[in-house]
């Protein structure tokens, strides 16, 4: 298990209390498939729902209402063995039956009804689910599938009444009206501002991997909806709230010595940085590229806008990726080198400091990534430090409406800030080229680039995990030492700030809170 | 029937404001707030030899002090110098939403109000809608579909603005427009575009002034409102209202909400005391 | 000042003056008003204050009153009411003399009551004054003076609000509520200045009834020179704050002493019926044209209804005008008269009858033939505050019907404008400042130059003074007189001040209810009146000598 | 009198109808002018991995992909019958959205025009009559202070001193009494200022007139002057910028609730702004405009009523009856918001 406790150890854990924590915001719709992945609602469905697959800060993945699972030796087949004598809180089994109706909408959702499927559920492969028997539930792709189970822990793979999947678009929305398998169950929503969890008394199926038995030991967990980010925390301070959401990592250290815990759990994922876009100036130049990953300080953005509490990038990964290996040397910082590049490249410094070549400017135009807080400061200090090499560098920042028409898809931008979750390697295949339809071609080189399409097609048709892992080191080494991707730090998108009282809290490989074995000291 | 008591009344007003024409002390502070804040946005140089968007991250979040006369942000970037070069946005954006307000307001005010008939009974209704929308729901409205940027910000605050000019200009053409002076000059053989352009704009105009004047610290405030909300140009534009809003993230850094905040309330209010002493004289 | 002193010591001690004002010094702010002013009234005795507006008459009764606004006014110097300082009395030690020993009767009736409370609940206030403390004995005592006060019903009075109620209506309720606790001394700022003059004599002789009846002394502050002779004993003349000349009445008129005074007297159109007959001559005034005589100007019995009033403003006027003559239209307030004006001008549709110019029908023709004879008949407005454009320099407001009819070259239009400048007697430096910075009687002359610049043959001219000082409108009149005399202007003058129009028009149409009543001659038609209406209008003008009869 | 009074309010009552249709109308045009649409841009988001088929069938789902004259005339179709529609963010019915976050914010602005009337009446009579001279003069420039403050600002102060210093209420439950208080404090303070200026000019200007000075000569202590004639003379022109002050207290909540962090029109708005929800964006403009018309339309219907100068004309426009050149007689037509 994974319970990270800030509790002394010998802490005995107490039953009852109340826990309110405080969220920047509870999302748009309350429809499962298509709230599950929030950041924001995520937290109240993880802590509602069950999922077959329990996966740990670490990326291993353990049985929860998945008993046991095997898979066929091509990987096209599965077969789960559901946990006997699993409820939905209106008491309804959670059976074979339930969780095919689960897989089959997960895989296919109910569009014309306007219920998405699960986005990284690999639909494109999935040929159907069958009950066997009560507790036995057979899974079939048309190709191998090596991350089918990992994508069972994913949070989008959350368990819900096959009575709910039935509800309409409008009904399903209602979270009221969802009803899961979790430790706890929904007491009372107040749209746009809070949700109240209860404890399920009869619940007794938690994950193995964390380690607890029986009920939730808190009674309720109130998610309040403050704003502003200074509000929660202060709220936190004077003891009007327990667990404050997504704190400013300025503050950390301060709240740290008030006696508050911060909690900093990294999600599986890519790590935050640039992927270059290979098609248009100036990054159609290896050289200009590598000054940019060498020119970037990293301890500088660490010390400036973070905390201890991070962790510089030591590849493409995040280093809790179980495949990830160790690349720091391709990207360390290095001005001198970075400016040799640039000179080597034909970039010249001109009277005004910017570099110019055959007249143009050598200058770059950063979007700050909506969905990471700290972006915008990261991109101001980045924007500081390339300025000092010699570019011209704009910041345009958008709200995630904007962001998502301007900058997602775009051909054009030189650099897309990268941030994204994973919890199989076996993902990365779909990014990096445009072999197959559908895959997103982060650095815009389609399918020019010959060893890389090599790379992309062992991972994403990979039948054996060691194997893989290997491909997936040197994939590692290859996008860095190209410098298609400008690593910047391990992203914790996810901060937890804490009254000293909270304990046993523990935090999956996709940095959710989950209370079951929570409890309130004191 | 009562016209000349009247008129003694009224030239005795004159008499008297002959006699109060000098200005306050507090108007001349005033005008000298304002003054330095138009120098801060036109030269910004003179005032500052840092750079506003280049910092030193190891000196951030430093408390005010003869290095950073007003400390600096979380990048290390000099307080004073960023609000100093945020004078220029928050400056012209706000004359950008006066502009807007006059220019547009003003066109429907006169039109409304000189052609009279279904030109105005049309343009009231439109008057209306943007009325009955309050300002700052519709100055929301506006930027979310224009996008979130401080010019858009600024436009979207001149749009709510346009129907309080509009309606003003319009009572103040109906006005003129039936005021003795405007028959005469129909009488002196002048035309009907001599008469709008010549007596009814000049004179309906000039109660504008004070308003513009009121309008423009209001847009300050309300773009930085907008900026508060983050629908403004993002940092490293420093915009007052988005200094605040940044600068509330650091609590522990107090200087920063503050100094920002004391800038804008002594601009606004400054340009609130001029408007009220020009509507006195005028 | 002096002279009011010594006679103020002249009066025995067991009588003292009812009032008695030394040495008052009033300023506003730091700039002084009124200067070291001293008089007094005996018990039951009138004194009137006059000169000419911001002399300083209104500023000396709130000053008595203690009606200077807080903050601003300042007075000094000593105010006895029956041998009491009452000047420097705490406000709530001078509260008992309000109301119950110092009435006030207001200059304007217009403002003096508060808009949004019926008549009646105010009087209830003046009523409590006089010690009844029953709310129907109140009433009953109010709806007396009412009727005291010779307001026809009363009732209906009780029940209005002050907009429903005429300036005549409303000033005598002013005077009643002001009676009503039978004050010992009544303090009459203008009380007629703004109404007509049938209702004016109404109201001069209803304060002379209740001064006898009542006993009250009278302070009757005015800028009409003839309404002071006729009505008071004594007078104090004022310019700039100063007293000029004070004595009684009948003194000062005989022997004015102070050039002020003498100029004044001269200047004032009740006391000089002759002033302008005295030019031999002279056609405008005096010469009676026949019929037969081309008219420069015809009125054929034309007709105005306003949309929603029931009866017509203007029906079946005729008059005409022979080239080179004064005609005056005269009547009460709501007559007509400018309304015919206005028709004549072309400024509202006729209903019916005609209008011709040198013999040719204006109505019909098209924009452009009545802008050409727009160029040939200019008008001068009543109100020269609301006539020129605040935003325009002199030099260019006089410029203006020049540049619209394109007359001449540009230095050509400049010499036209310095001449219409002179010509009205304003110096060429004025012709850079803008409206505000003129007196009203200089705003009149801009707006005659103006009217002058394009050289009509025909200026209607629409009460034109009656804003304005009565030295200030000899002042326009002998410019209007001159240029008639060289020009050979003809002229329609509206008027409402017959002591005016017998001294500078010809002939003469009297309008009452729109329609014409009288007309003629002005000397046959002002001697012997043949309609009551007329006579009663003639009756008006303030006879110079008071309680001597011609 | 009675019958030109009921063309008279039959003309205003039309007029209000068509100006809710046509903001509604309005807000149509103007969020429609973006390209692209919400759904679209949320099922962007690169951690979903949609497909571009994906997304056409949600996007037709929610009748995105229909012509903008189709989807206005369907949704004004509706709005006409009284159906606001489904949030596009939500999925849930915009009516009962709406309805939620109405009770919260009704009560917020009550009680912050509370808060701004009592402040506004207290500075303004202060200014009359406050003792020390020096004390009316502080009292004069507090209004202009008020406007001067950004708002936000005011709340996050009181927030700070009260909240987190005082601990007087929580961030957590925040329609508690106190809570309630200061968030009306901090939406309140700049309509008191605007309040407060209209009502110290009238009370300047009343104070001035004639009327006043010749009752003061008839004896009256300051008390029965001020209560008998200044305070309904100045009261009038207060309750005309008093209704047109409403729809500020709609346009206030939207940062005041942000920052007290109350659910209610102002955060629904923020959250429909930020993922381009029209039809509660338009519900709620809509909202506001009803609210705001129907407000004006009492105060433009009391006015004849409560005025005496003011009557009802032929033509059914109030118009002044009082002497031309009377400046307290504010026909609404001529008064501006400021
Ligand atoms: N409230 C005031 N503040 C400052 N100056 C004033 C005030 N009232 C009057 N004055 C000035 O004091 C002088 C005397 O004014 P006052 O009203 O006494 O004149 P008046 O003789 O009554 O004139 P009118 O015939 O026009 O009524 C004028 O110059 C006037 O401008
Ligand atoms: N524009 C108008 N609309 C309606 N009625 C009007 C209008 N102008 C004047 N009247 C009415 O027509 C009648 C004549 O008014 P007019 O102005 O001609 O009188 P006047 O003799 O010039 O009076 P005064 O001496 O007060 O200037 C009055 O009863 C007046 O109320
Ligand atoms: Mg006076
Ligand atoms: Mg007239």
């Amino acid at each position: 298990g994974a319970a990270s406790t800030a509790a002394p150890a010998d802490a005995e854990p107490k039953t009852g209390g109340d826990l309110v924590f405080l969220i920047d915001s509870l999302g748009a719709t309350w429809i499962p498939n298509n709230s599950s992945i929030s950041s924001y609602q995520g937290q109240i469905w993880g802590n509602v729902t069950d999922k077959l697959v329990y996966v740990d800060a670490e990326g291993n993945l353990s049985p929860w209402i998945a008993e046991s699972w095997d898979e066929n030796a091509d990987k096209t087949q599965f077969t789960l063995h559901v946990k006997p004598g699993v409820t939905f809180s209106d008491g309804t089994p959670l059976d074979a039956a339930a969780v095919v109706a689960n897989i089959d909408i997960w895989a296919k959702g109910r569009p014309d009804e306007g219920i998405n499927r699960i986005g990284l559920f690999p639909s494109a492969n999935y040929q159907g689910a069958q009950a066997v028997d009560a507790t036995t539930v057979t899974v079939s792709f048309s190709a191998p599938t090596l991350s089918f189970i990992p994508t069972l822990a994913y949070h989008g793979s959350i368990l819900l009444s096959p009575e709910t999947l039935a509800l309409p678009a409008a009904q399903q929305a209602d979270l009221t009206q969802d009803i899961g398998s979790g430790p706890f169950v929904v007491e009372k929503v107040a749209e746009g501002d809070s949700v109240v969890l209860k404890k399920r008394d009869d619940y007794d199926w938690g994950p193995e991997a964390v380690g607890h038995e029986g009920a939730a030991y808190l009674d309720t967990i109130t998610y309040k909806q403050v704003a502003e980010p200074t509000l929660r925390t202060a709220s936190v301070e004077s003891g009007q709230a327990q667990v404050a959401y997504n704190a400013s990592p300025q503050d950390l250290d301060a709240l740290k010595q008030e006696g508050l815990t911060v909690e900093t759990p990294r999600y599986l994922g890519f790590v935050n940085g640039y992927a270059l876009n290979t098609s248009v100036a100036p990054f159609d130049d290896i050289k200009v590229r590598q000054a940019v990953q060498h020119g970037i300080d990293r301890d500088e953005i660490l010390s400036t806008v973070y905390t201890s509490d991070w962790h510089a990038a030591e590849s493409f990964f995040q280093s809790t990726v179980p495949e990830a290996t160790d690349h720091t040397a391709d990207f360390s910082y290095d001005a001198a080198e970075a400016a040799s590049l640039l000179d080597e490249a034909g970039w010249v410094k001109g009277s005004d400091g910017v570099r110019t070549k055959d007249g143009k400017k050598l200058s770059l135009t950063l979007y700050p990534n909506p969905y990471l807080q700290a972006s915008q400061s990261v991109d101001e200090l980045v924007d500081q430090q390339l300025t000092a090499l010699g570019f011209e560098v704009n910041l345009e920042t958008y709200d995630v409406p904007t962001y998502s028409q301007k900058v997602i898809g775009n051909t054009t931008v030189p650099a897309t800030e990268i941030t994204r979750s994973f919890v199989d390697v076996g993902a990365v295949a779909g990014v990096l080229t445009s072999q197959k339809k559908g895959d997103e071609d982060w650095f815009r080189l389609g399918t020019s680039d010959a060893t890389l399409n090599d790379l992309s097609t062992r991972i994403a048709t990979a039948t054996d995990r060691e194997a893989r892992a290997e491909v997936a080191d040197e994939l590692q080494g290859y996008v860095l030492d190209q410098a298609y991707f400008v690593p910047l730090t391990q992203i914790v998108q996810r901060v937890y700030v804490q009254a000293p009282e909270v304990s046993g809290v523990t935090y999956n490989g996709l940095a959710y809170a989950y209370y079951l074995n929570a409890w309130l000291n004191g | 029937m009562t016209a000349a008591p009247l008129l003694a009344q009224r030239s005795r007003t004159a008499r008297v404001r002959g006699i109060r024409l000098s200005v306050p002390v507090g108007v001349l502070a005033s005008f000298a707030v304002v003054a330095v804040v138009l120098a801060f946005s036109f030269a910004p140089a003179l005032f500052t030899s840092q750079n506003p968007a280049q910092g030193v991250p190891a000196d951030k979040l430093q408390a005010p002090s003869a290095a950073h006369l007003l400390g600096t942000d979380h990048l290390g970037r000099d307080l004073f110098t960023r609000i100093v070069y945020g004078a220029q946005s928050s400056v012209t954006s706000a004359l950008v939403a006066v502009a807007i307000g006059v220019v547009i307001g003003g066109l429907i005010g006169l039109l409304a109000g000189f052609l009279g008939s279904w030109t105005d009974v049309v343009l009231a209704r439109f008057v209306d809608v943007l009325l009955a929308i309050p300002a700052f729901l519709l100055a929301v409205v506006i930027v979310s579909s224009l996008g979130f940027q401080t010019i858009n910000a600024a436009i979207a605050t001149g749009v709510s603005a346009v129907a309080v000019f509009a309606r003003v200009m319009r009572s103040e053409v109906l006005r003129v427009r039936s005021s003795v002076f405007v028959e005469a000059a129909r009488l002196q053989g002048g035309s009907n575009l001599h008469v709008l352009f010549r007596h009814v704009l000049p004179n309906a105009s000039r109660s504008l002034i004070p308003l513009a004047v009121l309008q423009f610290g209001l847009s300050i405030l309300v773009i930085a409102g907008l900026a508060f909300l983050g629908y403004g140009d993002p940092p490293p534009a420093s915009d007052w209202g988005l200094l605040i809003s940044a600068g509330k993230d650091y609590p522990r850094a107090p200087w920063l909400v503050l100094w920002p905040a004391l800038v804008t309330v002594a601009t606004v209010l400054s340009i609130n005391r001029i408007s009220r002493w020009l509507r006195r004289t005028s | 000042m002096t002279l009011a002193l010594s006679r103020a010591d002249d009066v025995p001690l067991a009588t003292p003056a009812l009032l008695n004002v030394t040495d008052l010094s009033v300023s506003y702010g730091r700039v002084p008003v009124v200067h070291d002013v001293s008089f007094a009234i005996p018990r039951g005795g009138s004194l009137a204050l006059i000169g000419e507006s911001g002399s300083g008459k209104s500023t000396i009764a709130r000053s008595i009153l203690r009606l200077l606004p807080r903050g601003t006014g300042r007075a000094s110097g000593r105010v006895e009411l029956d041998g009491a300082e009452v000047l420097g009395l705490a406000e709530a030690r001078f509260r008992p003399f309000r109301g119950r020993r110092f009435g006030f009767v207001p200059q304007d009736p217009a403002h003096a009551l508060n808009p949004v409370r019926t008549v009646g609940s105010q009087a209830h206030e003046a009523a409590a004054l006089s010690g009844l403390a029953d709310a129907g004995e109140q009433r009953r005592a109010v709806l007396d003076v009412f009727a005291r006060v010779g307001l026809p019903d009363p009732r209906r009075v009780y029940d209005s609000y002050p907009h429903q109620l005429s300036g005549g209506m409303l000033q005598r309720v002013l005077i009643g509520l002001a009676v009503l606790p039978r004050p010992e001394l009544l303090v009459a700022d203008e009380p007629t200045s703004a109404l007509d003059v049938t209702i004016q004599k109404r109201i001069l002789d209803l304060l002379d009834e209740l001064r006898r009846d009542l006993g009250i002394g009278l302070l009757l502050i005015t800028h009409d020179l003839a309404i002071a002779a006729e009505r008071t004993d004594e007078i104090v003349v004022l310019k700039d704050g100063r007293v000029q000349e004070a004595g009684p009445t009948r003194e000062v008129f005989a022997a004015p002493t102070s050039p002020y005074t003498v100029q004044l007297q001269a200047d004032a159109p009740a006391l000089n019926p002759d002033r302008y007959r005295r030019d031999d001559g002279d056609r405008g005034v005096d010469a009676w044209i026949p019929d037969t005589a081309s008219a420069r100007i015809e009125v054929r019995e034309v007709s105005k209804s306003y949309d929603g009033s029931a009866r017509p403003a203007v029906s079946g006027v005729s008059f005409r005008i022979p080239a080179g003559t004064t005609h005056a239209l005269v009547g009460e307030s709501g007559s007509g008269k400018t309304t015919t004006v206005r028709l004549l001008l072309g400024l509202e549709d006729l209903d019916a009858g005609e209008v011709l110019i040198d013999g040719a029908a204006v109505t019909g023709r098209t924009a452009a033939e009545l802008r050409g004879i727009r160029r040939h008949l200019q008008l001068v407005y009543q109100n020269p505050f609301t006539s020129l454009d605040p935003t325009w320099s002199v030099g260019r407001i006089v410029r203006e019907p020049l540049d619209r009819y394109r007359v001449g070259t540009r230095a050509e239009r400049a010499g036209k404008v310095a001449e219409a400048l002179d010509a009205v007697g304003l110096s060429p430096h004025l012709a850079r400042r803008r409206p505000d910075a003129l007196s009203g009687g200089q705003r009149q002359r801009v707006a005659i130059a103006r009217a002058l610049v394009l050289e009509p043959d025909v200026i209607v001219l629409d009460e034109p003074t009656s804003a304005l000082d009565v030295t200030v409108q000899a002042g326009v009149f002998d410019v209007l007189r001159r240029l008639q005399r060289e020009r050979g202007l003809t002229y329609l003058f509206v008027s409402h001040d017959l002591a005016l129009v017998r001294q500078i028009a010809g002939t003469v149409s009297v309008l009452k209810d729109g329609r014409v009543v009288e007309a003629g001659r002005v000397a046959d038609v002002l001697s012997h009146p043949r309609e009551e209406y007329t006579r009663a209008l003639v009756d008006a003008i303030p006879s110079p000598y008071p309680r001597s009869p011609r | 009198m009675l019958r030109t009074y009921g063309r008279f309010a039959l003309r205003r009552t039309g007029q209000a109808i068509v100006v809710v249709l046509l903001a509604y109308l309005f807000t149509f045009v103007v969020i429609s002018i973006l390209p692209g649409d919400p759904v679209t841009s949320t099922l962007r988001n690169p951690d979903n991995g949609f497909t571009e088929d994906d997304i056409a069938r949600i996007v037709a789902y929610y009748g995105l992909d229909q012509p903008w004259w189709v989807q206005l005339g369907s949704s004004l179709g509706r709005f006409v019958v009284g159906d606001l529609g489904v949030s596009l963010r939500s999925n849930l019915p915009v009516s009962g959205l709406v309805l939620d976050a109405l009770g919260s914010t009704l009560s917020l602005a009550a009680a912050a025009l509370l808060v701004a009337v009592v402040l506004a009446v207290a500075i303004a009579y202060g200014t009359q009559f406050l003792p020390p001279r020096w004390g009316q003069g502080v009292l004069r420039s507090l209004p202009s202070l008020f406007l001067s403050v950004p708002n936000f600002v005011i709340g996050l102060l009181l927030i700070h001193v009260f909240a987190f210093g005082l601990g007087l209420f929580s961030m957590i439950d925040t329609e508690t009494p106190w809570g309630t208080f200061f968030a009306a404090v901090a939406l309140g303070i700049p309509v008191s200022a605007q309040l407060a200026e209209v009502l110290i000019a009238s009370l300047d200007h009343e104070s001035r007139q004639e009327y006043v000075a010749v009752a003061r000569s008839r004896g009256l202590r300051s008390g029965a002057l001020f209560l008998r004639h200044l305070v309904k003379p100045s009261a009038l022109p207060t309750v005309t910028v008093l209704a047109l002050i409403v729809g500020e207290l709609l346009g206030g909540a939207l940062i005041t609730e942000a920052i007290f962090g109350r659910v209610g029109i102002g955060t629904l708005v923020e959250s429909a702004v930020a993922s381009q929800d029209l039809p509660v964006l338009q519900a709620v403009v809509s909202l506001a405009a009803v609210v705001f018309v129907v407000v004006n339309l009492l105060a433009d219907l009391a006015y004849p009523l409560l005025d005496p100068r003011v009557a009802v004309g032929r033509s059914g426009r109030p118009v002044s009856v009082a002497p031309r050149d009377e400046p307290t007689t504010p026909l609404r037509e001529e008064v501006s918001i400021v």
